[in-house]
This record gives structure tokens, sequence and C-alpha cells, in this order.
């Protein structure tokens, strides 16, 4: 069997259910593959780890990979099962914001290792500068939780629908207390979770080959857990070895990622991408890209797997 | 005997301060839960309160007070939170024959505990080797030493997924990298506390051996080494939990898939204070015990020497 | 292949330059002193770099030194926000104040038998606790800025300066503490005249220890939240973004700052304690 | 065997009193006699010297005067309070069988020591420091340090540093242990006179005998294991001794004497 | 004034010779004059004392004799080689003036330190520990830790160390200054024996006249800053001598010399 190792960039949980419904359905090992999963966290930078021959492919988001391509580091997409991105402001209802223009003298909790620069560029389009003061936007650099909402450090926090919205519900909050604003609503939203390799690599038939049976397999096992939500949530479950993650939580995370991954077979749309790439460059004084990246996608695997 | 009392009794005036301290530290959340529950809360909206001093609010609420010592997720939980999250994830589940899942802290003691002593050895071993060289060559001593001071401004935390990187792409996984981010954190304690201690003879003890016409080796070996033990040990005992850390840290960028670091980071995504808490407490625990091992070597290598005075 | 070689050409020349000085007849001045680490680090530098070349290590891997240099160049002005973020705001001001209150507690401890019986296992205890683990909980209840990154210093400097001023202070010989028996005098005298003194070699070297932990403690508490400035912020950004040459130009500045502390105390400790055996050679 | 030894004085105008005094040192190999019903009276104005083979609890004796010990049996009485209460009244100038000089100070502020935790005037200070300097052969090193001398001058700024405040008992641990005879011989002479001048009760512990018998009006004899008192000489020498004292028959007597009972202490073991 | 000193002998047996040697220390405050134009043989089976204040130099000699110091101006031979080529033939005996025990070795380990280091069998080394064990009246304390011992009996464990082995010179500083006069006439006659049974070559540091007149062939009366030497007695005492040859006239005599020499020194200051 051929080995094939996937760096993922968070935990393990609901959010890569696919990729572990495909080790644990054995559809890795109906295409002769011998898949290890590397789960990430927040001192992981996966094209890093690919970079230096940790991992064969790595699950990412677009800005970040886009960003390391311009640091000369060739990552290319190979295939893009989240057609939606799920990331989104949540606010405290009672601070009254209730537009993207009421952020003016507000407390922001965003997340960076370039996940800043949609934000950026919102805000950007929005008119509303990002370095405090009365009219600006005080910025924060949010750690993995949700604390800073709930502790009232700020006003608003990054969250994903499936991960840190439904934690900020779980410690009691109900949704009236909240208002949320999607980057997909915002016109901002920027590609996440796709699949990427190295450049040279896909130079090579045998590691094409490969790449292609990794695909279908993935997506076999994205579609089967959108099918099996429960069953898909148990997996990760199993599968987690910080004995960290509770069912009820994973579950409800299983349920929001079908609506993220279900309008994609897992080949990029060129619309999305160029979307992704006018908002990155769009990101104010300081962009992540200065240029429209060449190259950074390609249709031959999944054409090659759905086929 | 003695330390025994002084130790409670600064104890149960700690525990008491920190059961204290929860009310002001989880009144606003309390409070807020409260609301939600539909209780009468003085004054009403969080918003209201969130400029208030946290005082007050106890005193206006003093209903809540109980509450404070037992939310799900509090600012500061209340020492027997922490303590039952303790036993649930140690002796509970030793009692339910599960000492080594997933959700207990053994396991996860033992995952961190297993690269801390390999980094630990590795540390040490490093330590022990430069401080002879440094003691031995000055060259060594004149460029290594500034340098070995240079290397523990860096943030371990910023290094540590590149050394794990750089590692990966040399081929080594598993433990080692985790070791070596903890054998990086404990050779400097060794290396300071060793020369100190290969140089502490004095001019009389080594002048002595230059009548003998003793060689380096024969000064080393009989009496360096052995009026260094003091100085090895005491900065063992610091390296030793500079390692614990150091292995904690490594586990971080490496996925944090198991060990007491991941239960830390994991605790922290979640907002599961509770779970920090007790994770905090198993590594400091866990320090204490490597410690006291060595002490427990320290003295009765110290006697066999005749030094145990 | 060729840059390698030159690599190990290169460290056998800067050793066999560094032996020749430090077994030479002018050892012993300052200027030989201060070139020797110097040489060394400039050959270190010069063999990284020829490596980095010579093996065509990536960017995103380990950048060359010459690139951490354009990176700093370019850089200033952030990284000089950057420093006086996390370390005169962050930093410094932790630092005096977890060592002057380790200070005051070690003179209570002192005082105190009971105490210092009862604290100093449960003080080496708290100080067993990973600082990755405390630093997350001090940002949630301190908030986003500099105060909670000196509250982590504190946490990290408090003991080491607490256990070691404590262990000086009870460092005097009993030679020397009968004398002050024999003249009746109080307790603030012999803790002027004497306990002070010969603890001083003792709090130095707890002072010595807690300036690297205190920059790097700064430094790490960012990671777990922060403004939009800062060292251990612009770290865990740029490492995001693959930056790695402005990683490393902020640890150099990390270095250099934490280098000069330690030296600015070290120099300190020399002219108080120049009485010292370590210290008159 | 363990004699009576005459210590009958007139009660009156004594400054100590031991009677019965035991010490045990707790060891972790076992007790340690150090001192043995140990009883002795010395007047004021006595010049007591102790000597004995080493180990024999001279040392030992002394701390138990000074308040530095305490005796697990017996009585001791300091100008009639306990020792604890005179060492309050700061009645001792002591100098230690190391010389203990602070490194951190000079000389000349190491003799200060005292003098500013007794609470003298700056100038006081200065004026004794130049005194006692001279007294010891000193003047000139007041602003070395302790490790810039030789072990021999460092023990004459220890007794320097005891003279320079007016401590009625002035106990002295072999302070002249590390000198040369001939400054022995001159600080011997100095130390007479100062105590002819002063009035002064001094123990003083030596392990030479002509030295003890030159300057003591009471030699105490000890033996070792555990610590007793073997035989106390009353010197009948005059006050007034010029050096060449050391040569009457009854000088040589009296030395002969402690010599004796040093042996006799020595063929115990 | 600088006397130029009788070191005229046979050259064939001269173990030591130094010719005009200068020692200066450069300390912070200005270099020190330690030794000033030294002239001095010694002669194979010779017993030589050195004697003098405090800080005259008499443990520096002693120290550039044994290649622990180097002498910054003029010239020394031991056995017609350098003292460091000496050295390295293991020549030396050495007896520091404090004891200088390693904490970490029992009394008899730390006698064997020297006997391990110069590769004597095991055997040999148990049997040479228990000869000097008995020499220096501590056997049965050679399982004992150094602080467990008194200051005396540490002195003496570090004479049996330096006599442990075969070194041709025994060079001895201040040995036996802690201890009581009974042990150290003891010790004194014991040296002797052994001097006179092996015929080593002795340099000799101490404070006391009559221990110097008593065990020396040879007695070198030095003064301080700079450190010269002022007088150097051959002495006339048979090699066979009792104690009570201390009371003889000729000894008396040389007593008196030996004083004058060294008050001649303390005048110069
Ligand atoms: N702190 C101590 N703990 C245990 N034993 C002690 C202590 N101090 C002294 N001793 C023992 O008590 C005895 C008397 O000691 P002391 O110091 O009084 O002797 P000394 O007569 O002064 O001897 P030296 O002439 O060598 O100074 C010795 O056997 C010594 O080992
Ligand atoms: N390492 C050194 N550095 C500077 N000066 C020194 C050093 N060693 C000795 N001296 C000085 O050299 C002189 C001679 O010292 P030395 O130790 O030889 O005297 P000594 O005759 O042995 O005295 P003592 O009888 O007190 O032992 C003294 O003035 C001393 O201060
Ligand atoms: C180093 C790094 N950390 C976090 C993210 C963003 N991200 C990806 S998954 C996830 C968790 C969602 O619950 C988050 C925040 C990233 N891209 N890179
Ligand atoms: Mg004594
Ligand atoms: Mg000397």
């Amino acid at each position: 069997a051929d080995e094939v190792r996937l760096q993922l960039q968070w935990v393990t949980q609901a959010q890569f259910a696919g990729y572990y419904v495909a080790l644990d359905k054995g559809f890795y090992g109906e295409e002769d593959l011998d898949v290890t999963i590397l789960p990430g966290g927040p001192d992981i930078a996966p094209p890093q780890v690919l970079a230096g021959g940790g991992a064969d492919v790595m699950l990412n988001w677009m800005p970040s990979a886009l960003a390391a391509r311009e640091k000369g580091l060739p990552v290319v997409n190979i295939a893009q099962p989240f057609k939606t991105s799920g990331l989104m402001l949540t606010c405290w209802k009672d601070t009254g914001i209730t537009s993207p223009a009421d952020f003016k003298g507000k407390t922001i909790g965003v997340w960076f290792y370039g996940n800043e620069y949609p934000f950026l560029s919102w805000m950007s389009k929005e008119g509303i500068s990002t370095d405090g003061g009365e009219d600006g936007v005080t910025v924060l650099k949010q750690g993995f939780n949700v604390d800073p909402l709930l502790q009232r450090q700020a006003d608003c926090i990054s969250t994903m629908t499936y991960n840190e919205y439904g934690q900020v519900l779980d410690s009691g909050v109900s949704e009236d207390e909240l208002v949320t604003f999607k980057y997909e609503d915002q016109g901002v939203a920027t590609l996440e979770d796709g699949i990427y390799a190295l450049e040279a690599n896909l130079e090579d038939p045998a590691f094409q080959d490969k790449m292609v049976r990794f695909v279908r397999a993935s997506m076999k096992g994205w579609k089967y857990a959108e099918a099996n939500p429960s069953e898909a949530a148990d997996i990760v479950l199993d599968n987690d070895a910080s004995g960290a993650q509770t069912e009820a939580h994973q579950q409800r995370m299983m349920a929001e990622i079908a609506k993220l991954t279900a309008g994609s077979n897992g080949s990029l749309d060129p619309a999305d991408f160029d979307r992704t790439v006018s908002t990155l460059l769009g990101g104010g004084s300081d962009p992540v890209i200065t240029k429209i990246p060449e190259g950074a996608w390609t249709h031959s695997i999944t054409d090659a797997a759905l086929n | 005997m003695k330390t025994l009392i002084a130790v409670l009794t600064v104890l149960s005036v700690i525990i008491a301060f920190w059961y204290a301290a929860c009310l002001p530290m989880n009144i606003k959340g309390v409070l807020t839960e409260a609301e939600r529950a539909g209780a009468e809360v003085t004054p009403a909206g969080a918003k209201e309160r969130r400029d208030l001093g946290e005082f007050g609010l106890v005193l206006d609420n003093r209903f809540a007070i109980p509450a404070t010592w037992a939310q799900d997720r509090p600012r500061l939980p209340a020492p027997h939170q922490v303590a039952q999250e303790l036993w649930k994830t140690t002796g509970a589940m030793v009692l339910k024959g599960k000492m080594m899942s997933k959700r207990s802290l053994f396991y996860h003691g033992w995952v961190t505990l297993s690269a801390t002593l390999l980094g630990f050895a590795i540390g040490t071993g490093l330590g022990i080797l430069l401080a002879v060289g440094i003691v031995h060559s000055r060259v060594m001593d004149m460029s290594v030493m500034p340098w070995a001071i240079v290397s523990q401004t860096i943030p371990i935390i910023a290094l540590a997924p590149m050394i794990i990187v750089v590692l990966y792409s040399v081929g080594v996984q598993g433990i080692l990298p985790k070791a070596v981010i903890s054998a990086y954190l404990s050779f400097f304690p060794v290396v300071v506390g060793m020369v100190k201690g290969l140089r502490s003879p004095d001019g009389m003890q080594l002048d002595l051996l230059r009548t003998y016409n003793a060689s380096t080796n024969q000064g080393f070996w009989k009496l360096r080494l052995p009026a260094s033990m003091p100085y090895l040990f005491a900065s063992l005992k610091i390296g030793i939990a500079a390692s614990l850390v150091g292995a904690i840290v490594g586990e971080l960028p490496t996925g944090a898939v198991a060990g007491l670091g991941a239960r830390l980071l994991g605790g922290s995504y979640y907002g599961q204070t509770v779970q920090i808490w007790s994770a905090l407490f198993a590594a400091a625990i866990l320090a204490a015990c490597l410690v006291a091992l060595l002490g427990l070597i320290e003295r009765s290598v110290l006697k066999r020497m005749g030094m145990g005075a | 292949m060729i840059l390698v070689i030159l690599a190990v050409l290169v460290w056998c020349g800067g050793w066999w330059l560094n032996s020749r000085l430090a077994n030479g007849s002018y050892a012993a001045t300052r200027e030989v002193q201060l070139l020797v680490p110097v040489i060394f680090g400039l050959t270190l530098v010069l063999v990284w770099q020829l490596l980095v070349r010579g093996l065509m290590v990536p960017l995103v891997i380990l950048p060359a030194p010459t690139d951490i240099a354009s990176a700093f160049g370019a850089n200033l002005p952030k990284l000089w926000e950057d420093f006086l973020q996390t370390f005169v705001k962050g930093a410094l001001s932790g630092y005096v104040i977890g060592c002057s209150a380790a200070f005051l507690m070690a003179i209570v401890m002192d005082r105190s038998d009971f105490l210092r019986r009862g604290l100093l296992p449960v003080g080496n205890f708290v100080a067993a606790l990973p600082i990755v683990g405390t630093a997350p909980i001090l940002v949630m209840w301190f908030g986003f800025d500099w105060h909670s990154k000196a509250a982590v210093v504190v946490v990290m400097v408090f003991f080491p300066v607490l256990v070691n001023t404590v262990a000086g202070l009870r460092e005097t010989s009993a030679m020397q503490r009968d004398l002050m028996q024999t003249y009746a005098a109080s307790y603030w005298q012999s803790f002027f005249k004497l306990r002070l003194p010969a603890a001083l070699p003792f709090i130095f070297n707890g002072l010595k220890i807690s300036t690297t932990l205190a920059l790097v403690g700064a430094i790490v508490a960012e990671f777990f939240g922060s403004p939009t400035v800062g060292m251990g912020f612009r770290i865990s950004t740029s490492v995001g973004q693959l930056a790695l040459d402005m990683v490393w130009a902020e640890i150099v500045v990390a270095a250099l700052a934490g280098s000069m502390f330690y030296g600015a105390v070290a120099l300190v400790e020399k002219s108080l304690t120049f009485w010292h055996p370590s210290q008159r050679r | 065997m363990n004699i009576e030894t005459t210590t009958q004085a007139d009660a009156t105008n004594a400054v100590v009193e031991a009677r019965n005094l035991d010490l045990v040192f707790p060891t972790n190999d076992g007790p340690v006699q150090a001192l043995k019903d140990v009883n002795l009276t010395i007047n004021k104005g006595d010049f007591v010297s102790f000597i004995g083979p080493s180990g024999c609890g001279k040392t030992t004796f002394l701390r138990v005067m000074a308040a530095l010990e305490q005796p697990t049996g017996g009585e001791i009485t300091v100008n009639g309070m306990t020792p604890d209460e005179a060492r309050r009244e700061r009645a001792y100038g002591y100098v230690f069988q190391a010389s203990g000089l602070y490194p951190w100070r000079n000389i000349a502020r190491n003799i200060k020591l005292p003098l500013e935790i007794m609470g003298y005037s700056k100038a006081e200070q200065e004026k004794r420091v130049n005194e006692v300097l001279e007294l010891v052969e000193l003047s000139g090193f007041g602003g070395k340090y302790p490790w810039q001398l030789s072990g021999g001058m460092q023990q004459r700024a220890s007794i320097a540093r005891a003279l320079a405040f007016d401590a009625d008992i002035l106990l002295m641990d072999e302070p002249f242990g590390a000198l040369d005879e001939i400054v022995r011989d001159h600080l011997n002479e100095q130390l007479l006179k100062l105590w002819a001048r002063t009035n002064k009760t001094i123990g003083f512990v030596t392990h030479s005998i002509p030295e003890a018998v030159y300057l003591s009006t009471k030699i105490v004899v000890m033996s070792p294991r555990p610590g007793r008192i073997t035989d106390v000489i009353e010197s009948p020498l005059p006050k007034e001794r010029p050096l060449d004292i050391r040569d009457s028959p009854e000088f040589i007597e009296i030395a002969h004497r402690v010599r004796e009972g040093l042996r006799a202490g020595h063929s115990d073991d």
C-alpha cells in the first residue's frame, strides 16, 4: 500500500470528519493507501510541515496557502471539499451592534496566522480603520477559545459556525443575545479547508496517481459523513487521542460541517478562487499576497478522481 | 513534622483565600447565568454590570455566592472542583480499570513523562559534557558560555515548531523531537551548576594535586567531580522541572494529541477551566515527584560519599 | 557542496583563531574577553549562512542570516514598537514587580521560620506550574494588553528570586552570626550589616536567571492573546504567514534585549559583590 | 576523676559563676559530651586562661559564657544575670578562633561594625578605629579588604574589632595562634597593659603554656572527652609583668604545673 | 638592607638552589613584592625551618619550591631541574597551612589519594595508610570523615597524607599550628625520627622559635615587605635530639639568635 501522510490544520474534530471516516470505513484501504492523519494545532503551520517533508498533503485555508506560495513554497490546491466558508464574527447584541458600520469604537477579536486578511479586507471595504480609536476598531489577537467574548474583553470575536459559535451557546448564552456576521454574507469569504500538495511532487506521475486515489477516497468519506453525521461524529470521537472532545459538541459540529461541504464534489470552483484572491488583495496597507497567483490550483487530480 | 504542620497551615490559608477569591472572580458569570435562568439580579443586564466592581456585586447579590464555587466554566475554579476533576481523571479511572484510557491523566502524564525523562537525560548529558569542556578549555569557556546564555533568551515556544519541522525533515519523529525541546530547556541549568561545581575546589585542593603531579584526568575524577556533586544535584532539580515544561511545550506543535500539554491546550480551546487547572496541577505534582525523587537520590549519593552531614 | 566544505573550514578557522586568542598572552585583557565570544558568534553565523545556502534549505524552514538581516533592516520601526510593548511594558514592569515582591516575601520568610517551612514547599510547587498553562489563565484574568504579560512575568520570576534570596539570607556562617549575637545586634542591624550583604551573590543569581525568564515569559504570554503589537504577537503571526525571516528578526531582538538585560544585571552584581571569591579571580 | 576545683572567691566580686555545668551536643552518631560538671568562678578583673588538648571544650565553654551556646545542665551567671541578659547589655567582646571578618567590608569598616551597631558617633568611630589599628600595628591597612591580608594580619584585625568598644568582658579564642613570636610577645604586652588600664575581665584560650602563664591570674587546665576542668592554678605573679619574667623560677614552676596537668589529661585518652 | 646570606655549600649535594629569586604578585591596587632577592641552598638531608613575621613570604617561598608559584625573577633549581620538572617526578610531599582534606573521603581514603594517583597497589595502599595513621596517632579514625574530627586531628591527618608516599622533599607549612603543646612535642619527636630514618629533605614553616630550633639543621629567618632572608643559622645541635635538649645552653643560644633576627626584621617596618 502507498503511504500518505495528511497534515490537518487543527486538533481532531468533526471539521475533518471526511478523512477520519475514510480511514475508519476502509475507503483508503480500498484505494490501496496507507493514510496517517496528523492532527494540528495553533503552533502548527501545515505548509511548514509540508516543506519539511513531514507530510505529503495538507489541509489549509487558502489565505495561508497563497501566502506560503508567495514566500517561495509552491503549494497547489488539488481539491476543495469545502464549498462555503464557516467564518463569522459573533457580537453581543447589547453592545448595540447591528451592522458592520457599528463596529467603530468597538474591540474585536480576530484570528491571525493569515486569517486576519479577510477581516482587514472587509474593514477597508467598510472604510473602518483597524488601529483603534473612536472611529476605528481595536483589534485583539484572539486565542483559540471564546473566553474574550464571555469575559467581555471583546465586543465581537471570530467564530466558526461549527465550533466556537457552538461553544458560546454551550456556555449558556442564548442565540438572541448575539449578533453574527458571516464572512460569506459580507462578500469577503475565502476558501477554507482545501487539500494542498507541493508542486514539485505533483510532477511525479506516481505521486499524482496516489493523490487521485487519496482525493477519491476522501470525497467518498466526506459524502458518507454528510449522509451519516451521527456515525461520523462518533468516528471522530474515537480518533481523538487527547480525550478532550465531547459527544454533543462533535455531533453539532458535524451537522454544521455538512452544510459547508454540501455544495462541493471536491473540485475547486475557479470563481471561488478569484473571489478569494480579490478579497486578499484588498487587504489594506500590508497585504498577505501582492499579486494574483499563477498555478495555485489544478483540476487534474479531481478530474481524474471523479471520473 | 514541624514542616508538615507549617505546610498544612499555609495550605489551608491559601485554600481559604482561594475560595474567597472565587467570589469576585466568578460573580459576573454567575449573575449572567442566574439572570438567564430568570433570577432577580441587581443591577439587571450584563452590560450594566460590566464596569461595576466585583465586590459590590457580591454584596448586592449574596444569594449567588454558593454558585461561584460550582460554575461549569468558572474564571477561577474552586479547589474542590479541581480536586474532583483530578480524582475523576486519575483515581476514579484506576478504580474503573481504565488507568491508561485517553481520559486518564495517568495516560497523559506518562506520555509527557517519557519525553521528559528522555529529554532530561539528553540535556543533562549534554550539559555535563559542555561543563567539562568549559572547565578544561579556555576557548570553550570564553566562546561558548556567553552564547549559552544567549540561547536561553530565545523564546522556546517560538522555536519549538521549527525544531520539530526541521527534525521532521531529517526523518526524526515520535518522542525524540519533544525530548529535544525538553533537553534544550534543561541543559542550561545543568551547565551553569556544573561549571560552578567543577570550579568549586579551592586553590589549596588543586595545589595538592599539583604536588602529586596528578593528571588532568585524575584531577577530574578525584577532585572536581566529587566536589561538584552538591551543585550538580541542585541544578538537576531545576533541570528536571525545566525538562517537564519543555516536554509540555514540545507537545503543542506535534499536534497536541496526547500528554499534559494536550490536556492544557484542549482545556483552553473549549474553555474548560477546570480541565486546565487539573492538568496544571497534575504537571506540578509530577514535577514535585520528580524533584523529590532526585532529592532522595541526592541524599543517598551524598551520604555514600560522606557528605550527608 | 563547496559551500558546505567551506562551512567546515570556516568553523575550524574560527576555532583555531579563538584558541590562539584564549591561550595567548593577551587572554586576560578586556578586548580579548569580548572578542573571543564575538568571533565564535560570527563563525556560527557564517557556518549557518553557508550551510543554508549550500544545502539549499528553503526559506520557510530556516532563513539564512542575510535574509534575517534584511528583514531586520526593513522592519526596524515595527521591531522597535514590538520591543517597547513586550520588553519595556511587559517584561520590565513584571520583572520589577516580581522581584520586589519576592524580596519582601523573602524577608518575611526569613523572619518567621514557620512561614519559611510552610511556604517554601508550596512555592516550589507553584513554581513548577508550566507557563503554557498559566499564561492562558492570566490572559483571561488580566486582559489582552501588557498587564497580563507582566502578570505572567511576575509569576515566572517570583520563585527563583524568592528561593535564592531565602537561601542567601541563611548563607551566613555561624561565626558571622555569633559575632552579631555578641554585639546584641537587633534583627534589622544584623539584616543590613550581615545577612543582606552575605545574601547578595545569591540574590543576584536569582535576578540573573530571572532576566531571561522575564523576556521569554512576556513573549510566550503573547501567544495566548495580545493586541496587534508585540514580539510574541509578531512571531506567532509571522509563523502563520511563513515569514520566517521576520520570526528570526524578532528572535534576534529577543536575544539582544535578553543578553543586554542579563549583562546589565551582571554588571551591577559585579560592582556590589566585588568581594565574593567568584568575582575576585 | 572529677576533682572539686578551688573556686571559692568573694561572691560579691564574681563576674562569672559556673556550677555543675554540663553541655551535650546531640549529633547523629550519638551525643557528644563537650562539658561535664564544670565549676568555675571568675572574679572581676581576672585574666583567665583556658588550656587543654584540642577538642576538650575550651571554645564551648567560652561560647556558653557568651550565651552563644545553651548548657544542658547546671547553672551559670554573668554579672549576676544569665549570660543572655549580659549579652543584651553588650557585656562581651569576643575574638573568634578564625578571624571572621566580613569580606564585603574593608578593615576599617569591619572594626566600625560593632561601633555602628552600638550607636557611637561618626567622629568617635573614626577615632577608635585609628586607635585600635595602631594598637595591633595595622595602621595604613584600614582600606584593605580581608582577603588582601595574610592570615596573621586578619587575626590582628579581628582583635582590633573586639577592642574597639568598651566591653567589660573580653573573650578571646586562640587570638594569637597565627602570629609569630615577636608580634605575639608584643601583643601579649599590649593586652596586659590594656587589661591593667581598663580592669576588664578576660577569658583567653591558648595552646601555648608560656603565653598562658605570662598573661593569666588564673589558669584553667581542661581535659577532653568529656570536657572537664582538671586543674585551676592561681598565679602568684605580680600584675606588672615584664617579658623577662618568663625566666623567673615562679614562672617556670607554674609552667611546669600546667604541663603536668596537660599531660595527665592526655594520658586519659 | 640586603645581607648576602651564607649559602655556600657543596654544590653536588644541593637539593634546592635559589639565586636572586624575586616574586611580585600583581594585584589590583598595585604589585606586591612577596620575595626579593632570595638566595638559599638546601642540601640533601637538611631540615630547614622558615621563620618570620606573618606576611613575609614563607608560604610563597615554599610554593615556589613546589612549582605552585612562578618566580618573576632569579633562578631556582630542585635536584638540578626546574621545580616543575621535579614536581613531575613527584619529588614533593606538601602539608598545607590549613588541612585541605577532601570532605567526601574518609580519613583513610584521604591518605590513599596520593597513593592512588601514583599507582600504588591496593595492598601497599592499605599497609601505608595503617603505618602513617599509627605514626600520627589516628589509628581507628580511618573510617571517620574530616568534619567528624577536631581541627588538630584534621591537621595530623593531612600530615599523614604527605608522609604516606616516598617524596624526597617534604614541605610543611605550619603543620602544627593548631595543636596543643603536648601533641606538638610528640609530633616533633616523631618527625625528627622519621627524618633521621629516611634522610628526607624537609622545608618547614613555623612561628615557634623553640620548634624551629629543636627541629632544624638550618633556620632561615625572613623579614617582611618585601620578603627577604635576613639570617640563615646553621644549627650545631646533634642529629639525635631528646626533648630536654631544649634546656641546653646551645639551644638557648640559637633561640636567642633567631629571636634577635626576628626582632630586627620587625624593626624594619
Ligand atoms: N556544634 C557542635 N556539634 C557537635 N559537636 C560539637 C559541636 N561543637 C563542638 N563539638 C564537639 O565538642 C567538643 C569540644 O569542642 P570545642 O570546640 O569546645 O573544643 P576546643 O577545646 O575549642 O578545641 P580546639 O583547641 O581544637 O579549638 C569536641 O569534641 C567537638 O567535636
Ligand atoms: N595570591 C596572592 N595575591 C596577592 N598577594 C599575595 C598572594 N599570596 C600572597 N600574597 C602576599 O604576599 C605576601 C607574602 O605572603 P605569604 O602567604 O607568603 O606570607 P607568609 O609568610 O606565609 O605569612 P603567614 O605567616 O601569615 O602565613 C603577603 O604580603 C601577602 O599579602
Ligand atoms: C495555525 C493556524 N491556526 C488556526 C487556523 C484557522 N483555523 C483552522 S481550523 C480552526 C478551528 C476552527 O474551530 C481555525 C481557527 C489556521 N488556518 N492556521
Ligand atoms: Mg576551639
Ligand atoms: Mg603562610
